[in-house]
């Protein structure tokens, strides 16, 4: 049978333990002008900062979804991101050592994604802060895989969180306050839809093992970004046929119609190499070409990912003047960069 | 006390260290895959607290050096663990040592039972969980009733913590058939049913090494 | 024995005829604003080109190393990339229609991967607008895990191609004529060497079979970018080993010593996510700076690929003022952005 | 001879087909395993120019109407595989027109064997390759001299294809032990040793379709 994967866990890693202590080591040696680490706390800072006077963007959550958030602290996006272990929500102590160190005075939006333990963890940072700084924070929850309600834990935060740090940064980096900042990102993750599926598992590497086993002709469809199995499971298809599976959801959920203007975010989870996500892109294209959406921003690249899984996530974002502007402002992070 | 609080802490790393992989497999089927590797690590943290703390100090009443290393231990979890299951877990310490410092005068069969009470009450507030969602509340809220009973029937600590251990160890079973409807878990809706919930699994763990400690 | 991948050939693709067509026109559907289809000729062409007056650069081969090269067409790099199909330098047909699409009086610059068949056909291209057209040719052939010698076909031309394009670009952007854009190029070339190697092999959509079968604990060292078999197997080992392997014979090839200035240059082959890449750029970071050799610029990420192969390479280019000025000029293609 | 050259490219086209996944696998062993498509690639778009055309103007004489028939698959050739093998085989077939052309007077069996002589030179010099550098030439040398010397025998078309044809599919076998020193399977170095060269092979393909069409 042909296959062309490991039958064990193959990376390209010193030890296990190490991963991500070294991984934000080698973010920062490669990035010096944009990045510094915070070493004792898997923290990462921007360069420069804090900023006096300017609302600061602190994010995070487990490691494993590179470049998400490291890759997207600079300006016009994140001022520190904290790195858990992978998979696993940072701990209070990396939050509030970040928020204490980003804090430029006019207080602090923490950009959490929904999910139990980023939740309950962000809340106790915030808790320890406090009456020190002014604490602000917006939980995304875009992924339409899960229905939000009271027998779920709420819509998982996935590729619109991405968008929500590149717009409300760019609102923060242009001087917005605390309350403006916060709205803003609220916007964002209220306008945007994703889904995702995978063609393949992922290997955490603590486990050692694939999170789930996947048929060589499956598909699992509604996946979030922690190798989780999703809500169902389906023989392989066209990417055409996979693209409709992803953006119908969504196009209902939010209600798009005719003339409705989108960013459109194609994500590969993280194995799925470019030439793959442009084929992807251009089914997507064309299914909203059909229902008259159209599309006048987007982005196709791995952005937020479950390690090597192979597979794509798709994001709509409904656009209005703010926030294309807020989209096309300057950014200046380790994965995202133009205007500067 | 003081004594079998430590022991139990240690005892319980080595069992968390020993069923870590089988955990965080249990994880894999409905989380993601990290439940034994977190607590894992959080209960090396305490031993590591254990081994750098001084020798207790004698003028501090037992219940309140108690208190004081069982509030330790939950910070060290909270600061290491990480997940969904470190800020529950911690605060489920926290608050237990807080009814140990209050109920200073109780029996330890006693105060074990308004420890657990405190717990499970500090860990369904802060996850918003209640019986029957397939989360270590599970294990946790049985067990707490079962130790209350036994404790009226004038039980000792060896069979309070032991009746606590065999309803956690029940409901540990009992999250099988369940639909999970809070944590990671609730993402897969029906998919979650027939799997044990990895939370309940370690919570029982955990009231096991208790019985075990308080039998010797 | 756990595994995490599909016993046969798993993507996102609807079929393979159709993969190369469509996934250019999610490239062209995703940047309206940077380039252009030449459906007719799977050409990538520079939107608004030609431009009077400016050398035009033009490269190409086989597709399923994306970015590379259509991902680099646009401002301060490439002006046309033709496609061949997966692994398959182009035909002279598709170099001709490039080249006199993008002609702009000031002649063109051929940018070819050192493999007989990019050579060949390339050079027959070259003879087809001879007379109509001024072309120069650079072929780039960094990659040291080849000998050099009468035994071979030359060294191939792996991830040296992509600061090529980038140097030269800058200059040919900023109004050099052909011969001295051309200068830049072999100067580039001159002083960039690479090297690669495999955690898996890849699997060739028209093939369906992976390329090479490698042990569960193998690598695979001294890879080309066509899923090729490299030089030799090893036994899996730490990452910092890997990028030893690596980085020893290109130090050595190049003659680098201490106070050396280089660009590194740490590249995906396509499956190995950016949290690893990371790590063993951080590998490369110490190994360096262990011989004293100071990295001045950096690029990590997945830039010319194998299709979904994991693994990684590793391109120094050894650094002077000129080059550092070309490297930092504004570039605006959809895989790499800057200043712009 | 035009309908044996026309027979010759609609069977070689169809065996290309069948044999395309074998002589990709012999592609991926110490290439990048493309050949078999490449060529079935060409191959088929040699048939449908074929299927486009007209019929053969009357008046144009035979050789010529053979060479222009020539000329034109290996324009088609050169304009559909891409690769090595693309311009290789392409300029291989234009230069064998090229003799046709000239070689206007010869025999069917002369013309053969001239055709494949400057067949020979086109990738010769294209490829800078010689013999025993693990290339097609490894069939095609000793298949142009085996033919030489069987129509210096006084053999016919037939006799002189099929002695091309056996000289080819011998030199494709030598090729397994040779080490390459040409195209992609040099990078390989010792490597490519015990491998069977596909351009080789594919080149001993197209000469043993070139007998079974010239026997009938
Ligand atoms: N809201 C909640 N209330 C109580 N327990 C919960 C809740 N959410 C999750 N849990 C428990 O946490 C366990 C998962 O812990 P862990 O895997 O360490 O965290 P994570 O889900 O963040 O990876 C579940 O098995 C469940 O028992
Ligand atoms: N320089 C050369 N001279 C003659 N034949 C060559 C040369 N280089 C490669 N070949 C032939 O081309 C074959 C490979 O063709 P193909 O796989 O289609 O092209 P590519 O190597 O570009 O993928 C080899 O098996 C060999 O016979
Ligand atoms: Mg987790
Ligand atoms: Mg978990
Ligand atoms: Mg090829
Ligand atoms: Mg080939």
């Amino acid at each position: 049978m042909a296959t062309n994967a490991p039958s064990r866990m193959k990376k390209l890693i010193n030890q296990v333990e190490s991963i991500v202590p070294e991984s934000l080591a080698g973010l920062a040696a490669a990035h010096p002008e944009v990045v510094k680490i915070d070493a004792a706390n898997n923290v990462v800072l921007r360069a420069g900062g804090p900023r006096r006077g300017k609302v600061a963007l602190v994010s995070g959550g487990g490691s494993g979804h590179e470049p998400l958030h490291g890759g997207f602290v600079g300006l016009g996006m994140l001022d520190a991101a904290c790195a858990g272990n992978v998979f696993t929500s940072p701990v209070p102590d990396q939050m509030e050592a970040a928020t204490r160190a980003v804090d430029g005075g006019a207080g602090v939006l923490h950009i959490v994604k929904n999910y139990t333990g980023d939740v309950l963890n962000f809340q106790m940072a915030a808790d320890l802060v406090a009456g020190d700084i002014e604490v602000a924070s917006v939980v995304t929850n875009d992924d339409v895989a899960v229905q939000d309600s009271l027998y779920t834990a709420g819509r998982r935060g996935v590729g619109g969180t991405v968008l929500v740090e590149k717009i409300a940064g760019a609102h923060g980096e242009a001087g917005g306050s605390l309350a403006d900042v916060t709205a803003t990102a609220v916007k964002v993750n209220a306008r945007a839809r994703s889904m995702g599926l995978a063609l393949t598992s992922c290997i955490v590497p603590a486990a050692g093992t694939p999170t789930f086993e996947l048929g060589d002709d499956e598909v699992e469809v509604g996946i979030g970004i922690h190798g989780e199995p999703g809500r169902r499971r389906e023989k392989l298809a066209p990417v055409d046929d996979l693209a409709e599976w992803l953006v119908e959801p969504i196009v209902s959920d939010l209600g798009l119609t005719r003339g409705d203007s989108v960013l459109a975010f194609v994500n590969g989870m993280g194995g799925s190499p470019l030439i793959e996500l442009y084929v992807a892109f251009n089914s997507v294209a064309k299914i909203l070409a059909g229902r008259g959406i159209s599309i006048s921003r987007s982005l196709v690249g791995s952005y937020i990912t479950s390690l090597e899984m192979a597979g794509f996530s798709v994001t709509l974002l409904k656009l209005d003047d703010d926030l294309v502007r807020w989209w096309d402002a300057p950014v200046h992070t380790a994965a995202l960069r133009w205007g500067v | 006390m003081i004594d079998a609080l430590e022991s139990w802490l240690r005892t319980a790393a080595t069992r968390v260290h020993v069923e870590a992989a089988s955990l965080t497999a249990l994880d894999q089927a409905i989380g993601d895959g990290d439940h034994g590797t977190n607590l894992d690590r959080g209960f090396g943290a305490i031993v590591a607290m254990l081994d750098a703390q001084g020798p207790v100090d004698p003028s501090q009443p037992p219940a309140a050096a108690a208190a004081d290393l069982l509030r330790r231990a939950g910070r060290t979890l909270i600061s290491t663990v990480g997940g969904a299951a470190g800020p529950l877990y911690g605060t489920a310490f926290v608050r237990g040592a807080g009814a140990l410092a209050n109920g200073a005068t109780a029996s330890p069969a006693e105060a074990f039972v308004v420890a657990l009470e405190a717990a499970c009450g500090g860990i369904a507030g802060l996850g918003k969980a209640t019986a029957g969602e397939k989360t270590m509340l599970d294990a946790l809220l049985p067990a707490a009733a079962a130790a209350r009973t036994a404790l009226d029937a004038g039980g000792d600590s060896a069979a309070v913590t032991a009746a606590a251990a065999s309803a956690a160890s029940a409901g540990m079973e009992a999250t099988i058939p369940m639909l999970a409807t809070k944590g990671r878990a609730s993402y897969l809706g029906e998919r979650s049913i027939g799997h044990q919930d990895p939370g309940a699994t370690s919570a029982a763990l955990l009231l096991g090494v208790l019985a075990d400690v308080a039998r010797r």
